[in-house]
């Protein structure tokens, strides 16, 4: 490729005594100094978040109000930064879940940790932990910003499932796929 | 009252005019700093500090404006600076290193002295300065002390005895004397003009005021217009002498973190920058006296004039006391001075920072000849027309 | 286990018939559920020592069988055939009538303990359809009003070896 | 072990690639020997073959020969013999090799098949993954990764199975993932000889069962598990715990008996979650017993030693091991040893009796065998305390000999490894009479009574070898650290030998090898990092004449001439 040398081009003596540039600057600056203020007053106004917004990392219930994670552990894997310690356990047979079994027994994220990256969102074949639009995070120690699981269930609230995995299992043994 | 105040033994009047002076320049200093933060805000489409109100204000009519003024929040500043913990780094030479920001006071509240801040009418309609020493060497003190303010920063960047600070100390003298001798240079002219051959001369202020307020159409033009180019070099010198943007070498926040006051906090620094509001008052004051006409309203209308006007529009011979003529010269002034500072800022935020060696370029190869050659085409001027 | 001493001797002449013993586990199956109706898990084991095998292996093939029982039925077994030709003909329509008229479910053994009614698949006599086996007898063209006859007779039959 | 005569080797091409294999190989088998991997799931190289989940499809050929002449007919075009392809496809399992056979596992037909056969297996597979145990290490994970569809083009409702059902106290099954590969059932019948497991309602519905009222409860239940393919067995004690892909692997030796099964510790950040028997076809195939599997939770059971102690109070190690010096130098003292201990520290354990001028004693613990993985003898290293000689004859049921020697007060110090005393024989009152110092594991009725006390570590957190009944050698390692305040036994023996005046040894396996090489007869020649993952067998001549206590076990058969010693435990 051709390398282009561009000159540069020489400059006139009024740009050489810099007292133009100048004044045409102050111009643009007095013209600011008249317009209306275009800050946000945060903790009144709150930003618009855009979809697809990656904020601190929840746990989202179905609409059924049953906890989606089953504690597969992939996020645990994925997780860059290492923030996500999970300990399996299993659910007890009769809770109305019986074809999920597992359920996370303890699920703690480590904000100090977590770098937002989404990683586990996108891996988690039960779209339980969403990125959603909570933001700001505080704490007066490091042991609070360690989110439990109530806390994250707590944050994540109920998302709309599109898939109803569970759901159509349960009607598949009701109905034809069912052991008679 | 102001026969009871001449009264008072020497002693007594000078300690009043002292303490008046600080209780003067050090609200006056911090306003600027919040002006500074205001202005900087605008400019940047910001609303700038607005949220600070004492829980005792809320509600109070009128509180709110205050607080969107930021008002408060110079206030809560000032407290932090007195209740804030002194920190003194362990390698520093403590001695200068605490002596540093009180020298650094004293030019800025030495020279407020020698600078007239208004006139009145005295019962024969004669106007008078009103100054707290109106000295004969006026400009020549002023230029004398408010050079001291440099050692300030030399000793703060040399006793923090780490390697930025001691940058912004050196960058600091070197610049404060290459643009010291353009900024006297160039209003020489001034005072050769305002001094006519044979007659005799003053160096005061007030003289100068005096001289753009004769009648006629070369007696009340300002020298701004009489002079540009000097204007225009004191004004630029100005900026390198009080540290300001363009020309902020010794403090240099993007290459020396916080130059020579790197190590300070708390009290020592925020005197650092009352000293540094100080000298921008002054020297706004100084350059509103020299070349926008001191206290008359504009141009070829002199305060006398203005107020003889008044009475004869209003019939009111108000005007002429002059408690009210006081008033009105000190508003008119501090307008002026105000709008300097304001210039001084506005500027801040539009032309970027010099490097250093543009810095001393612009100094020694630009303003340099170009104030000698004013002075010399003044004198040459001056000769012909008064001559 | 009560085997007949019938089945007992046919069970001892039927193993030696095969090489390996267990290949006579459905045979045996068979005489059993012959001589008692279904299998339970006793004949299970049963079959599985006699054979000298594990019972699991037997239950497999209990459970493959659809012709097994692990479930006592009926005094007589109604079998309505539902493959194509007598479900097109009304196999269904007579199923229906006789659980009527036992007052039962399907596979279940009535309220009475008399019947059995089950589907099955194909009894072989599509162009009779739709057609019905009860017990070892096949009755031919069961229409539901033959359903109801049959039905009465069987009741009847039952009256009369209760009394 | 005795080598079978020489095979006759037959030579078959497998994607182009000739190689000899024995008579009687099968293809599957044949084609790792070329690093060719056919996947499969019902075939186990241990267990009978049935064919019964068709993953292993391949194509197979045989040179062309005209059928007249019998001459081999050449192509043309290349100048070899022609090969006649079989149109359809051979299962690999359940096909032998014969010579000249062709195998072809690349071709288009090939994964054709491979697809097809998944695309059956997933058919009523529930998409339990992340649930799954068997995620990471599991089968048709890997297949499907390979010959799945990526969806599924089912669009009828699945089967649905029952999916915790307990076959037994340590099995679950799901039944919704069994791919009916029937291993389970051919390994209870064949190795655990407990034929309680079948199919039942075979059809669309297939489902594993135990026979009603039975239960797959025998000892060797677990490996049902181990070799399932997917997730449908799965263990009671792992389920749920981890995913495998976090556990990290360390080779390890059941020390359960002295058979010596060679195991897999499965630990994630200094925790063990599991053990699964490792593959040596010396020792126990692929099994292992269900009993050494639980072993790991004694690392964390309670009445683990926490601190050394001196005289009841605690100490730290080096005035423990000061205090356990002046006890011994001086006195009349009596080491008992450990059959549980490494070769190596049962060597020092030797070094530091013979420079007390003691005694050592061995605890003798026999019990009941299966004549499969576990053997009546449960050290699983007396062998090792022959090999070093620390001791010379087999240990004696009881330790009463070293009993009347503490009546009579020839003996008044007792140094315990590991052992508890007064389980082993000794009476509290012949303990009292005794100054004791005990290095162990976990507190018991010694570690109670001893004037010292220095807690050392379980065989999951330290290194070092042991002797099976084979007089194999076999390496175990590190799996996760010990405990805090805890030290290595090789650590405190050597401190404590030289403490007592003795010569300083290594005090890890790597440094103290040289030492046990130049010492020990039987090891001379050896290095501990050449010993090989599936052990070394070391020459047992010496010892023949000792009437050990194993009956027959999976790869043991007791030496004819031995008579046979009654004792049982």
């Amino acid at each position: 490729m051709a390398v282009i040398q561009v000159q540069r081009k020489p400059l006139s003596l009024a740009e050489r005594t810099y007292i133009p540039q100048v004044i045409g600057g102050l111009l643009t600056t007095i013209k600011y100094f008249f317009r209306p203020s275009e800050t946000l007053q945060y903790p009144e106004q709150r930003p618009a978040i855009p979809p697809g917004y990656r904020g601190v990392p929840t746990l989202v219930m179905d609409p059924h109000g049953r906890e989606k994670c089953v504690s597969c552990q992939l996020c645990e894997f994925v997780c860059p930064p290492k923030a996500i310690r999970i300990t399996p356990g299993s659910v007890a047979q009769g809770a109305g879940v019986d074809h999920v079994e597992k359920a996370p027994q303890a699920f703690d994220i480590d904000m100090l940790r977590c770098i937002y990256c989404g990683l586990c969102e996108e891996v988690c074949p039960e779209e339980a932990i969403v990125l959603q639009n909570q933001f700001s995070m505080s704490g007066y120690g490091r042991s609070e910003m360690v989110n439990h699981k109530d806390r994250l269930y707590e944050l994540g609230g109920t998302l709309p499932d599109k898939h109803f995995k569970w759901d159509k299992k349960k009607a598949a043994e009701t109905g034809a796929g069912g052991h008679h | 009252m102001a026969n009871f105040f001449f009264g008072l033994p020497l002693m007594v009047q000078g300690i009043a005019k002292g303490l008046a002076v600080i209780l003067f320049i050090f609200p006056v200093a911090a306003a600027c700093s919040m002006a500074e933060r205001k202005v900087s805000a605008w400019i940047q489409r910001r609303p700038g500090p607005n949220r600070t109100i004492p829980p005792f204000f809320v509600g109070i009519p009128g509180a709110s404006i205050l607080q969107r003024l930021g008002i408060f929040q110079l206030a809560a500043d000032g407290g932090k600076f007195f209740f804030k913990e002194e920190p003194l780094p362990n390698h520093v030479h403590k001695f200068y290193f605490i002596l540093a920001p009180f020298i650094a006071m004293i030019p800025a509240f030495t020279t407020v002295t020698v600078v007239p801040f208004g006139a009145y009418l005295d019962p024969e309609g004669k106007v008078i300065p009103i100054m707290l020493a109106n000295v004969d060497i006026g400009i020549l003190a002023i230029f004398a002390v408010a050079s001291l303010g440099v050692y300030s920063l030399i000793l703060a960047g040399w006793a923090s005895n780490s390697k930025y600070p001691f940058l912004g100390g050196v960058r600091a003298s070197a610049q404060l004397i290459s643009y010291e001798l353009s900024m006297t240079l160039s209003v020489l002219p001034v005072f050769l003009w305002v001094n006519e051959p044979g007659s005799s001369g003053s160096l005061s202020l007030a003289r100068v005021v005096e001289f753009q307020s004769h009648a006629g159409f070369w007696g009340g033009t300002w020298f701004l217009f009489t002079m540009p180019l000097s204007a225009a070099i004191f004004m630029i010198a100005l900026f390198a002498e009080t540290n300001r943007q363009p020309f902020d070498m010794p403090e240099s926040e993007a290459d020396l973190v916080g130059g020579f006051h790197t190590e300070y906090g708390a009290f020592k620094w925020s005197l650092f920058f009352v000293a540094e509001y100080a000298n921008m008052i002054v020297g706004s004051a100084v350059f509103a006296l020299l070349f926008l006409g001191g206290w008359n309203l504009l141009p070829w209308l002199p305060l006398s004039s203005l107020l003889e006007d008044l009475h004869r529009l209003t019939g009111s011979a108000l005007w002429l006391n002059p408690l009210v003529s006081g008033v009105l010269s000190i508003a008119i002034f501090v307008a002026k001075v105000l709008f300097t500072i304001f210039f001084f800022m506005w500027v801040r935020w539009t032309v970027p920072r010099f490097r250093y060696d543009q810095v001393m370029r612009i100094g020694w190869k630009v303003l340099l000849p170009l104030s000698i050659a004013n002075l010399v085409a003044y004198t040459v001027g001056i000769y012909f027309l008064q001559g | 286990m009560n085997l007949q001493a019938e089945t007992l001797r046919k069970i001892d002449e039927v193993i030696p018939h095969y090489p390996v013993k267990r290949s006579a586990a459905l045979p045996l199956l068979h005489l059993v559920q012959e001589d008692q109706g279904f299998i339970s898990n006793e004949a299970i084991e049963w079959i599985a020592d006699r054979l000298e095998i594990q019972p699991i292996n037997v239950y497999e093939l209990v459970t493959f069988y659809p012709m097994f029982r692990q479930k006592p039925i009926g005094r007589r077994h109604i079998k309505v055939c539902r493959t194509l030709s007598c479900a097109i003909m009304g196999g269904y329509r007579t199923c229906a009538e006789f659980q009527k008229q036992f007052g039962t479910g399907l596979g279940e053994v009535s309220p009475d303990g008399e019947v059995t009614v089950e589907f099955v698949e194909c009894l072989a006599s599509c162009g009779t359809a739709p057609v019905v086996m009860i017990d070892d007898h096949l009755h031919e063209k069961v229409d539901a009003a033959r359903a109801r006859e049959l039905s009465d007779k069987i009741k009847g039959e039952a009256k009369t070896a209760n009394r | 072990m005795i080598q079978p005569a020489s095979p006759d080797l037959i030579t078959v091409n497998v994607d182009g690639k000739e190689i000899a294999v024995p008579k009687g190989t099968n293809m599957i088998e044949a084609a790792r020997r070329v690093g060719v991997d056919v996947p499969h799931y019902c075939y186990h190289s241990k267990l009978s073959i049935v064919g019964n989940c068709r993953m292993c499809l391949v194509e197979m050929g045989m040179p062309a020969v005209d059928p007249a002449s019998k001459a081999p007919v050449i192509d043309p075009a290349t100048g070899k013999q022609r090969v006649n392809w079989s149109p359809r496809p051979t299962i690999a399992c359940a096909t032998n090799a014969s010579p000249g056979l062709h195998i072809c596992t690349t071709s288009p037909m090939v994964k054709e098949c491979r697809e097809g056969v998944m695309e059956f297996l997933l058919i009523n597979h529930p998409l339990d993954c992340p649930i799954c145990d068997q995620a990471g290490e599991c089968k048709l994970q890997e297949q499907s990764t390979g010959y799945g569809r990526g969806y599924s083009r089912f669009i009828e409702q699945k089967n649905v199975k029952p999916k915790r059902t307990l076959l037994g106290p340590r099995v679950m099954l799901d039944d919704e993932r069994c791919i009916l590969c029937s291993r389970c059932i051919r390994f209870s019948k064949e190795v655990a000889k407990d034929d309680v497991l079948g199919f039942v309602d075979r059809g669309s519905y297939s489902t594993l069962t135990c026979y009603p009222g039975k239960k797959l409860e025998n000892n060797y239940s677990l490996n049902t598990v181990d070799i399932c393919p997917v997730g449908a067995l799965t263990s009671t004690d792992f389920r749920f715990k981890m995913r495998v892909w976090f556990l990290k692997q360390t080779n390890s030796i059941d020390t359960e008996t002295s058979v010596g099964v060679n195991t897999v510790v499965w630990s994630r950040e200094g925790v063990v979650y599991r053990i699964t028997p490792r593959e040596n076809g010396s020792v126990n195939d692929t099994w292992m017993p269900d009993s050494g599997r639980t072993l790991y939770k004694q690392i964390r059971e309670g009445g683990r030693l926490e601190a050394a102690r001196v005289s009841g109070s605690v100490a730290d190690l080096e005035s423990a091991v000061k205090a356990a010096a002046a006890l011994i130098s001086g006195a009349k003292v009596a080491v008992v040893g450990s059959g549980r201990s490494s070769v190596e520290e049962q060597f020092l354990t030797r070094k530091l009796a013979a420079r007390a001028g003691a005694e050592a004693y061995l605890v003798s613990r026999v019990g009941q065998g299966d004549n499969l993985l576990v053997s009546t003898d449960k050290n699983p290293n007396v062998r090792g305390a022959l090999v070093t000689g620390l001791i010379s004859e087999l240990p004696k049921p009881s330790l009463g000999a070293l009993g009347e020697r503490i009546d009579s007060g020839s003996v008044t110090t007792v140094v315990s490894v590991g052992e508890d005393l007064l389980a082993a024989g000794l009476s509290a009152s012949q303990l009292a009479k005794v100054s004791i110092v005990y290095l162990g594991t976990h507190d018991n009725a010694t570690s109670g009574l001893a004037k010292v006390v220095i807690p050392t570590l379980t065989v999951f957190e330290k290194h070092g070898t042991f002797v099976n009944q084979q007089f194999r050698i076999q390496r175990f390692a590190k799996a996760v650290p010990g405990p805090s305040g805890s030290s290595d036994d090789l650590v405190v023996l050597s401190k404590l030998l030289s403490a007592a005046g003795g010569e300083a040894l290594g005090a890890d396996v790597g440094s103290l090898w040289p030492s046990i090489a130049s010492e020990v007869p039987a090891l001379s020649t050896m290095a501990y990092s050449n010993i090989p993952d599936t052990g070394l067998l070391l020459d047992s001549s010496p010892w023949s004449t000792l009437a050990f206590a194993e009956e027959a076990t999976l790869h043991f058969k007791p030496a004819a001439a031995a008579p046979k010693e009654a004792p049982r435990g």
